[in-house]
């Protein structure tokens, strides 16, 4: 899918979600990218740096704080043939615009018999692990997977991220685009080492609906993605020391959901740990394991989870801590399913 | 955003002479008015003819939640009169009306009420989610929320430079919700070529508007921001068209959105079922029907007479029970696809 | 749990809820009902027939179309101790009011360490079947379920009804009470045999998270909630004739989800069949699969599920009934897990 | 809904003398802002204090963001020297001053904005999530959805015929969103006991006020719901407390709600880290600081000297290092009991 060999060149994830934009809007006209402080600023977690000044403001338009309103905007601009990127700071604030998104840029397609494309982007921040608390720190895939109609991606790095953008803006349905925060690569975040990468330099395409095995591995399965992804592979690293050899998969896309690679791995390593920042029950962690029970897979040991427990996000750093799907949770489950 | 644009501006449809309209415009109203009430008094018709024994909602060739728009044709037909090729209308959960007066394709509009593969949707989408991609018109079951879609369509129109418009309806009771003001306050700020219309029934299902409305007029909400804002009383259709016409073209001239509010009537119940309990001096509702009422002005005025108002009456009738035909003749989806078009094919 | 024993008297559901109400409202003057329509029309799905005319406008009063402004209305008298009940329509209409859900009435109990309480009912209308098309027709309810904070209860009959109201309004925690239009016995919709039935007449208390075996079976397990628990009954009965053994598990709950009566039932017939109405992935149904397989239950076949399709509901009744989980289709799912 | 309340309304709080207010209101004007300011400087201190190296927004004593509100004390002294015991304010993700103002506890307050098992919320909530029921105060990290809550507490108060009000605050960028709108209409239609707040600082985050906002003034929003609107220029305490003392006074006799913008300042960033690079004239803003400005009149008026204002400054710092002392002295919450609280104990 790379037309341009990767180079050494580096970026983290913000600047090559960027690069991905700018690229798009160079290509195409109707291309533009709306939202709040999307502007000047840059976008809160650096989603339009530098595009302000190539673009202007006629394309790089900040908006009021009126969700519901901008979002309709796109969508009714994607009507008309537009293909808009609109920005929903954070996945939290959904609650204030949830009609647009799921009644109307998800069912129009549908309700018109196909007639009505909405070729829309809606990109948003996703996630914790800094003490934003219990509105500004949800991940809520599964709650926009749940609801039919859109597609959702969810890049963990920063070459997926440039490529999965340059596929969203392409795709003539509504793609919700879900970057965490701290695979960013912010100067005022703690960085993981992988949010800055290698990105290729040209255009760049990542398939959505494609899950990528990030490590390859015999016995154990995590199923995983967006932040969880960095967490897995270095537990996974480390376990390779002890002669734990585990797969990670990272799922790229919720919408379509890979179900194929999930059921080819798990086939072959006959175990399964899901790793989901999101809330555990009715969600995402729920579908993988359900993906493999309803296959009748048979599996070396019961399937595991490790994710945000069923309570709304805590502020005080050893209590968020205490409920993230990190490194000593993912290392105690795959230690259980290995037995 | 703060750009005029630099469209060009269609010609302005023709307005009325002084304060009285030229009768071909008042004609014309009146066609509209007549074929839209036609077609709902068949849609009734049809509705009910298979709901029995009782009233099953369920049941029937048009199965579901029906809202009839019968006296409000006025609104529809006088801010309609003043759209071109090109122009976008976004509608409510009572959309008839005025998918007929911007010209909605009737036949298709017809299948898609009766369910059929033929449908504006396929059938998919049924009578509160009409979507015709040429005339720019859709529809949206959940209140207010038909407004910010237009302000992307208007969005679009004033990027091309097209000079196009977006109208956007909703009920008065709908003034009342978040996405009503978001969209005016935005439409305002990007000077976004949008008529924001209202239509006051008075009644939000059971509702009265005393009950829910803080002010007497939603026009004097425009001036939240600071924009125009007017309202039409008693569902005067040839008010409304001259005071669409103003805020439409000064929409196309690239001066921003407007806010028309409109006294209307709401003849029959919020959607058939409805028995109006709540709903005081029921009888006395027909007399206010703005129909014959205008009927009578044409006909003093000298602008109709019978022979006339017969002849559009069963032009009326033609069309639509050819379109009801057309629908009743035509295939129904197969339950094979009853998923397809969730995404577009691929490539 | 019943102070009265059942006697003969038989209502429907939508009668049961509104006896429930009365019942407390009568008790408790800190309780009261808003919502859309609630007051002279009695609630367009029956809610709260009869109740003007015995408490006035003062405590069973209408609201503008204004979810946001209602709905958080009633989270704030709540925090000041009185009982609110708010109704919001359609579920399907949550896109407009969803944060004042799920971000202030399920959260704020937890962001203020215990210290403010939310005793708030919110009431909500669900389902489809009657062409009421992509926006009127949804369950949602894992939707809700996913969102830390709320307990969720689903009645099937008029028993239920009145006990999960009753329980739902002395709840000290928010209480989303989601009220299948198919099973309120409407006399404008077609009504299924078991909508009406009998319910006590004194108090009647439903505990909340407390499923129910309707229907005992030895063969296969059917979980389920809701109008589809009646599907699922027809089925089973229409089963035992030709000796397969169908047991239905109403939820009754999805928070808590009597993740023990679940098990408890598959553990005994080692078969399991979800029925949902709502959206098939990231819900209801993975999460039932998932609660089972991570116990690492033995089963006889693999576990199904019959749910809407991850589409929206077309208005056809032709297309409805093709993706409505009804008995055809449970009956073909059960069919398969007997082998 | 419609009936008027026969509270008892309580005394009117002391107001000013012709167009002066008396000088002991203005000193605890005055103190009440210095209160603000000292500890908003003391949790800046503590903020940065081990963040680094560089800026690392998850580190520290206090994780997280923080808005500070330094600038905005005119607003809230102004608005809470007017609230008595059984009064409510809902805040904003910039809450502070008003915290203050209304008197929250200011050692379970620092508490929680250290994530202490003594704060507010036992370290759950954080500088966005503050809730002390004794003050009946609360506030949200979402934009304009403080506003519907207030209302509920207003129903209460109202039915219970308490005489107490509800003060509800957003900032001005926060005056465009749907919550806003349906809380003005729902809280006028109902006659509720509410004052709606807005602060007017010019900017949301990085957004200009004129790019988001259709009109001069929310004060003219007023009108769409027929209630009274007042803007004060200038970040004036004196005009503050005047006009919303009149506002509340009205609201407890129970003639309904009102609306009071303010223009005010934001003294930093929207939130710590923020560089700002968008706001023009970044170095006048100190200058613009209506503390400094207020001490000078209340210095010319003879009100306030030198030694009392040493003092003033020295029982707040005082009050507010003893706060934070407490806050670093408390426990954190045991990681054992992440998600205890997301349903209250079974009896
Ligand atoms: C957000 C939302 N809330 C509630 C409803 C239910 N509902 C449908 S129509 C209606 C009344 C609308 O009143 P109005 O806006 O005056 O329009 P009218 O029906 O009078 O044409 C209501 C409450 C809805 N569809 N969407
Ligand atoms: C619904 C919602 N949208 C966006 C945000 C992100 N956000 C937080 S504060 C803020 C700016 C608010 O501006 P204003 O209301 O003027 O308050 P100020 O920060 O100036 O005090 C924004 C956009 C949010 N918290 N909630
Ligand atoms: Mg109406
Ligand atoms: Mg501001």
């Amino acid at each position: 899918m790379t037309t341009t060999a990767p180079s050494g060149r580096r970026l983290n994830t913000s600047k090559a979600m960027a690069e991905a934009i700018a690229q798009e809007m160079r290509a195409n006209p109707e291309v533009f990218y709306m939202g709040e402080d999307v502007g000047s600023y840059g976008g809160i977690f650096g989603s339009t740096g530098g595009l302000l000044e190539e673009f202007g403001p006629e394309r790089i338009i900040d908006t009021p704080i009126s969700e519901t309103a901008f979002i309709g905007l796109g969508i009714g601009a994607a009507t008309e043939g537009m293909r808009p990127i609109v920005e929903l700071m954070f996945v939290d604030f959904m609650g204030v615009c949830l009609d647009q998104i799921y009644n109307h840029m998800a069912k129009i397609h549908f309700e018109s018999g196909g007639n009505v494309k909405v070729p829309m982007v809606l990109t948003t921040a996703v996630g914790g692990g800094y003490s934003d608390g219990a509105q500004h720190s949800q991940c809520l895939w599964g709650t926009f997977a749940h609801l039919p109609g859109m597609k959702i991606v969810v890049p963990s790095n920063p070459a997926d991220a440039k490529g999965l953008m340059t596929a969203a803006i392409r795709d003539d349905n509504p793609v919700v685009y879900m970057f965490h925060k701290g695979v960013m690569g912010l100067p005022w975040m703690a960085k993981n080492a992988r949010s800055i990468g290698v990105v290729p330099e040209g255009e760049h395409v990542v398939p959505i609906g494609k899950a990528a095995i990030v490590k390859q591995g015999s016995d154990v399965t995590v199923v995983t993605l967006s932040l969880s992804v960095h967490h897995a592979l270095d537990v996974a690293e480390q376990l390779e020391g002890e002669g734990i050899s585990v797969e990670v998969l990272d799922l790229r896309s919720l919408v379509p959901l890979d179900r194929e690679a999930i059921l080819e791995s798990v086939g072959r390593t006959g175990r399964l740990v899901v790793v989901d920042e999101d809330y555990q029950s009715f969600g995402l962690s729920g579908e993988v394991i359900a993906t493999v029970a309803e296959r009748g897979l048979a599996l070396k040991a019961a399937p595991s989870r490790v994710a945000m427990p069923d309570a709304p996000i805590p502020y005080a750093q050893v209590l968020e801590y205490a409920v993230l799907p990190r490194h000593e949770r993912i290392e105690a489950a795959i230690r259980e399913v290995m037995g | 955003m703060t750009t005029v644009t630099d469209a060009p501006v269609p010609e302005p449809t023709e307005t009325g002479v002084g304060h009285q309209l030229a009768d071909e415009v008042r004609l014309d109203l009146y066609r509209t008015m007549v074929l839209a009430r036609t077609y709902e008094l068949a849609i009734l018709r049809e509705y009910h003819a298979d709901k029995g024994p009782g009233f099953d909602i369920g049941k029937g060739l048009i199965p579901g939640e029906m809202h009839l728009a019968a006296g409000q044709e006025p609104v529809a037909a006088g801010v309609c009169a003043h759209l071109v090729p090109g122009d976008a209308v976004t509608a409510t959960h009572r959309p008839h009306h005025f998918a007929i007066a911007h010209g909605v394709d009737l036949d298709k509009m017809t299948a898609e009420i009766f369910g059929r593969e033929t449908g504006l949707g396929r059938g998919r989408g049924g009578h509160m989610h009409l979507f015709d991609p040429d005339a720019h018109f859709s529809c949206s079951g959940i209140i207010a929320e038909g407004y910010p879609p237009a302000l992307g369509q208007a969005f679009a129109f004033k990027r091309r430079g097209s000079g196009n418009i977006a109208v956007a309806v909703t009920g008065e009771g709908a003034a009342n919700q978040g996405a009503f003001h978001e969209s005016l306050n935005l439409a305002a700020v990007w000077k976004l070529p949008v008529l924001f219309v209202v239509e006051d029934n008075e009644w939000g299902i059971s509702v009265p508007r005393t009950a829910s409305t803080a002010v007497p007029s939603n026009a004097d909400r425009a001036a939240g921001y600071g924009i125009p804002g007017h309202r039409v009383e008693d569902n005067d259709v040839d008010a409304v068209y001259e005071k669409a016409g103003e805020f439409i073209e000064r929409a196309r001239r690239g001066e921003g959105p407007a806010l028309l509010e409109v006294a209307t009537l709401r003849l029959f119940g919020h959607f058939e079922g409805d028995a109006q309990g709540y709903r005081p001096e029921l009888v006395d509702v027909p007399k206010l029907d703005a129909i014959p009422r205008y009927e009578s002005r044409l006909i003093e005025a000298g602008v109709l007479d019978d022979a006339l108002r017969q002849e559009i009456a069963e032009a009326a009738s033609e069309r639509v029970e050819a379109a009801i035909t057309f629908a009743k003749d035509s295939p129904l989806p197969s339950a094979d696809e009853a998923t397809k078009y969730v995404f577009t094919e691929e490539a």
